[in-house]
């Protein structure tokens, strides 16, 4: 029964080099607490760095009274909200109800079993990496739906109605242009994939995939202009409008964990991970994160909502056939070029990306309008 | 087998973050398209016209900050145009000038509100909203220099306004004409071309000419369907006839266009001002009016552009101290008349939207 | 400068058009029957010359023994303006609805429905506007107690 | 070919914002920073001064809330006939608007609205105002309706004087 600690400890200075033996079981252990740790840190980090960036770019100030800078403010929302009382509407579902947080929490944080925080300093090192991520990442959208069902509240349905709707459609741009970048390094795992970009992160190669993942991914984790599922001046609160106290903070957390998660696979994706000059890689993980983040902040403060029927057009009028092609193009390069593509490739993919959106945004008509009624 | 499906029957307000203030629409949907609309007026209803029967025609200004809270000034100043109009009260040419100004000001601050409303009900999460909103606090800086108050500024009085111009307002203005240029600037760039805004608010919710003619649409909605029609120039109150400004007006009357005619309105009204504040005569500020007025028995109708639209004061006099009767003209109300029309057909979303762009204020609807 | 027209004019326009119907001039403001309102609403609405396209606002004043009901109509056309005035019992207070040829009437009849108590007959949707449907009494009225 | 429907209106809105990003906020944070009211400003609080008040209850009569409630009487004999003794001058802040129409009305200037504005009481009952908490002994005057005040009191801040260049 020891003998496998002993192994272990006996493997300790192996164990923590780079290549770690992926069936020492502390290992599991380690990266579990620490995938938690910075899921929960870089959470409290987001919706901090969120409300500050917000507030400056609309010129308020933001929080900034509860430690230095207002750096704990989250930690007191979080005292806050966990003291509030938990209100059941009577009408509501109650199991349904009570469940719906947990599952929307869950997924979000198993996503971060596949991610790298360097080489090979992952949890899980699996070779469906890409495949794993999204397919638990979607999960959460069960959740929403229970809980827009089971709240009882009209609000609440349309909102996860909408949340639907919009999941399943823009889970397809975002496989196909992930997919892309699997076509170009042959591998599903998400480490595989950060060493591959060595040479250029491939933000430079798949710039078009960059926008549609960027785009794709924004509404898939409902931000802002896409954001019709939460939408506070039509909806009010859409989907989680009736939850209040812990199960609230659950959602809450589920929200920017799908954001962090979505930061984190478009910064491994197309930003190269951990991968960079002079500081340690989690460094260059993290500052890619926030970056990616900024990025969604930026927009969030910026630009109006979309309609519902402009959000389906633009998934399934736009981004998808885009993303086809896109796919289709790296296809054709990485056949033509089966030793890696050289570097006159970068300005010719971002020529093709800019001409295949500037023809196709033409090509198709935003939102069907009106409808008469009798 | 077929689905049954029913319509779905959603009260909208009168508590909902975007329906500015306690306005409740009864909202029919068929899935996500609204097949029936009906507005629900009355949560603020204080009885101003029946209050205003029993008080003295001074002590009915301070009710009318209150009819469209947002625009104080302009409201103040039709009611005192209307009593000047029944008492036959000569006002100095001084205060002439100070209530333009004054009325111009207050264009600009209720138009930053409406305007950054509706800007937020369209989604842009509160940016434009909290840009106009430092702006507008920049003129209710200089309203609360001359009248000593931020929002309900009880400023006019019949024959003139309750006090001089403070010596150091003048420049103040200047300033702050030289700023909005620049901020003006900002909130073109900011939304003006957005192609988001565009896909939302173009062709949507459109009231056309002559509907906004039959419905008794005023201000902006009606400017925005298109018709050339504005009190300070069909019915020039006041010393209007003095400046010189455009009125702006609209194509086909969505909701993209109500918002330009508010923004074009705007730069008239710096244009209007700063023709005003060089103009502007030394002299009396009032005339001598006794507390108590008391017109001649007689009926009157006075109405001005108050940023909502055409703002009127029916006043009866029985030759008391009180008016008889007091009838407002709201004109938020008459524009959201056609609401129903507007919306149907649309989405939820754009059911918001265009109420958002009538941009009424709750305080003159119900009154 | 919206012209205010000169009620007799049309007082004796109305008059030679309808024969029969009382048309008063008071104040520079026709008074109009309530049995003839409607038809003399439409003629005003229409007639080439006066095309009164535009109602500014209904009112309703309370002098105890009638109500007396004031149209400001306005034509954008001509830029000119016209008060009209009609009256009812207070007894019966029942007037013709001009709804259908003002839709602005609409809200505005409901509001003096609501707090004056005045019934307009062919109106599409004659419910109390601001005030709750349960409510007794008319408190615009100048007898109102609460 | 027009670039305006291609996201140029995007980019420039996203440049509108990050140049807020690095503009100072106009924000005061009330309790510490605070800023100078205007100098008519209308305060919380009448002042009310013993010496000038005739007692002639113009206020009271003006008030359009009704909340001054005045009781004089005509003091002993041999005083001044113009003159009334006020036994009682009461004002229920809480239900006064501030529309400062009582300033105006009084003939003898002996009313001013008050320069100050943290009333804020417990209880309802606390803001009334009896004739001891009004006097002008203590409290300091704004410049409302009496322009003479002004000299004394310190300047608005506006908003407008920050990003003056």
């Amino acid at each position: 029964m020891f003998t496998g600690i002993e192994n272990a400890f006996v493997n300790l200075p192996q164990a923590l080099k780079a290549d770690w033996p992926g069936n020492v079981w502390w290992h599991w252990v380690i990266f579990t607490l620490i995938a938690i740790v910075f899921f929960l840190g870089s959470v409290i980090m987001f919706i901090f760095m969120e409300r500050r960036v917000l507030a400056k770019m609309q010129a308020r100030i933001g929080p900034n009274r509860i430690g230095p800078f207002g750096l704990l403010q989250a930690i007191a929302d979080a005292v806050k909200v966990l003291t509030k009382e938990n209100i059941t509407p009577s009408n509501a579902d109650k199991i349904v109800f009570w469940l719906a947080p947990a599952i929307v929490f869950a997924p979000v944080l198993m996503v971060f079993a596949v991610v790298p925080f360097a080489n090979g300093a992952v949890l899980a090192d699996l070779n469906i990496g890409i495949l794993y991520a999204i397919a638990i990442g979607s999960l959460s959208t069960i959740g929403v739906f229970m809980a827009g069902w089971s709240s009882s509240n009209k609000y609440s349905t349309l909102g996860a109605m909408r949340m639907v709707a919009a999941v399943i459609s823009y889970e397809m741009p975002i496989v196909l242009t992930f997919a892309t970048i699997i076509v170009l390094t042959g591998s599903m795992s998400l480490n595989d994939i950060v060493i591959a970009q060595g040479k250029y992160w491939f933000i430079f190669s798949q710039p078009l995939g960059f926008f549609l993942a960027f785009v794709a991914g924004c509404a898939e984790i409902n931000r802002s202009p896409f954001d019709l599922m939460e939408a506070d001046s039509e909806i009010v609160a859409g989907f989680h409008t009736e939850y209040s106290g812990m199960k609230f903070a659950m959602f809450y957390l589920g929200e920017y964990g799908e954001a962090v998660v979505m930061s984190t696979i478009i910064a491994t994706l197309f930003l190269g991970g951990w991968q960079g000059p002079f500081l340690p890689p989690f460094v260059w993980l993290i500052g890619k994160i926030f970056f990616v983040f900024f990025l969604m902040i930026w927009t969030r403060t910026t630009l109006p909502r979309v309609r519902i029927d402009q959000l389906m057009k633009l998934a399934w009028k736009f981004l998808f056939p885009l993303a086809l092609i896109n796919l289709f193009a790296t296809g054709l390069e990485v056949l033509t070029f089966p030793n890696g593509l050289p570097w006159y490739f970068i300005p010719v993919n971002f020529g093709i990306g800019v001409v295949l959106v500037l023809l196709w945004s033409r090509l198709y008509k935003v939102g069907w309008g009106r409808i008469e009624i009798q | 087998m077929t689905l049954r499906t029913e319509p779905f029957i959603m009260n909208m307000g009168p508590v909902h973050p975007s329906t500015h203030g306690v306005f409740r629409m009864r909202v029919t949907l068929d899935g996500e398209v609204v097949i029936d609309m009906e507005p629900v007026f009355g949560y603020l209803h204080r009885g101003i016209e029946k209050l205003a029967e029993e008080r003295t025609y001074l002590g009915v200004i301070p009710l009318t900050d209150r009819l469209d809270y947002l625009a104080s000034m302009t409201n103040n100043f039709g009611y005192c145009l209307a009593v000047e109009k029944l008492a036959k009260i000569p006002v100095p040419e001084r205060a002439e000038y100070i209530r333009v100004i004054m009325a111009e000001l207050q264009r600009l601050a209720a138009h930053l509100i409406s305007v950054g409303s509706f800007l937020n009900d369209a989604g842009a999460y509160f940016t434009p909203f909290l840009y106009m909103f430092r702006e507008r606090e920049r003129i209710i800086d200089l309203f609360e220099m001359v009248s000593g108050q931020r929002l309900l500024y009880n400023y006019m009085r019949p024959g003139g306004v309750s006090q001089d111009l403070p010596e150091e307002f003048i420049p103040a203005l200047q300033e702050l004409l030289k700023q909005m240029k620049g901020y003006m600037q900002e909130y073109e760039n900011l939304l003006k071309d957005n192609e988001i805004l565009g896909a939302r608010a173009k062709g949507v919710g459109i009231l056309t000419r002559d509907m906004a003619i039959n419905i008794g649409a005023s201000g902006p909605v009606l400017r925005a369907s298109g018709m050339k029609w504005d009190i300070r120039k069909v019915d020039p109150y006041s010393i209007y006839n003095r400046f010189e400004f455009d009125i702006p007006t609209g194509v086909q009357g969505d909701c993209y266009d109500r918002y330009r005619v508010r923004v074009e309105e705007m730069k008239q009204s710096l244009r209007i001002l700063e023709q005003a504040y060089q103009k502007i005569p030394a002299g009396p500020y009032h005339t001598e009016v006794p507390q108590l007025i008391r017109p001649p028995v007689g009926e009157t109708y006075a109405h001005i552009e108050a940023p909502t639209g055409e703002l009127g004061f029916y006043l009866v006099s029985d030759g008391g101290i009180a008016p008889y009767r007091c009838h407002v003209r709201a004109p938020s109300l008459m524009n959201l008349t056609a609401l129903r029309d507007m919306v149907k057909g649309w989405k939820i979303q754009d059911t918001i939207l265009t109420f958002g762009s009538i941009a009424i204020t709750m305080g003159e609807v119900d009154r | 400068m919206t012209t205010a027209l000169v009620a007799q004019d049309i007082a004796n326009q109305l008059n030679a058009n309808y024969p029969g119907v009382n048309t008063e001039v008071n104040n520079n403001a026709v008074i109009i029957d309530s049995k003839s309102l409607l038809s003399l609403m439409t003629y005003l609405k229409i007639t080439p010359g006066l095309d009164f396209n535009y109602l500014t606002t209904i009112t309703a004043i309370d002098y105890y023994q009638q109500f007396e009901v004031v149209y400001l109509l306005v034509s954008m056309e001509h830029n000119q303006s016209l008060t009209v005035k009609t009256r009812c019992n207070r007894e019966d207070p029942v007037l013709p609805s001009v709804t259908s040829l003002w839709r602005s009437a609409d809200l505005q009849e409901r509001e003096i429905y609501d707090l004056m108590g005045i019934t307009f007959e062919g109106h599409p949707n004659m419910k109390r506007l601001v005030l709750w449907p349960e409510f007794q009494g008319h408190p615009q009225r100048r007898d109102y107690l609460q | 070919m027009k670039f305006s429907n291609y996201g140029l209106g995007i980019i420039k809105g996203m440049g509108v914002t990050l140049k807020n990003l690095f503009r100072a906020s106009p924000t005061t944070q009330y309790p510490e920073q605070r800023l100078t009211v205007s100098k008519r400003i209308r305060g919380t609080e009448l002042v009310w001064s013993v010496e000038k008040c005739t007692g002639c209850a113009t206020c009271a009569r003006t008030c359009p809330q009704g909340v001054i409630r005045i009781v004089t009487h005509p003091g002993e004999a041999g005083g001044d006939p113009n003159r009334y003794v006020v036994e009682t001058l009461e004002v229920d802040s809480g239900y006064c608007i501030h529309c400062g129409l009582c300033v105006e009305a009084c003939p003898y200037n002996a009313l001013f609205l008050g320069y100050k504005f943290e009333r804020a009481k417990y209880r309802r009952q606390e803001l009334v105002q009896s004739k001891e908490d009004m006097s002008i002994s203590q409290e300091t005057p704004s410049a409302y309706y009496h322009p003479e005040l002004a000299g004394k009191l310190p300047k608005q801040t506006l908003l407008i004087d920050r990003e003056k260049k």
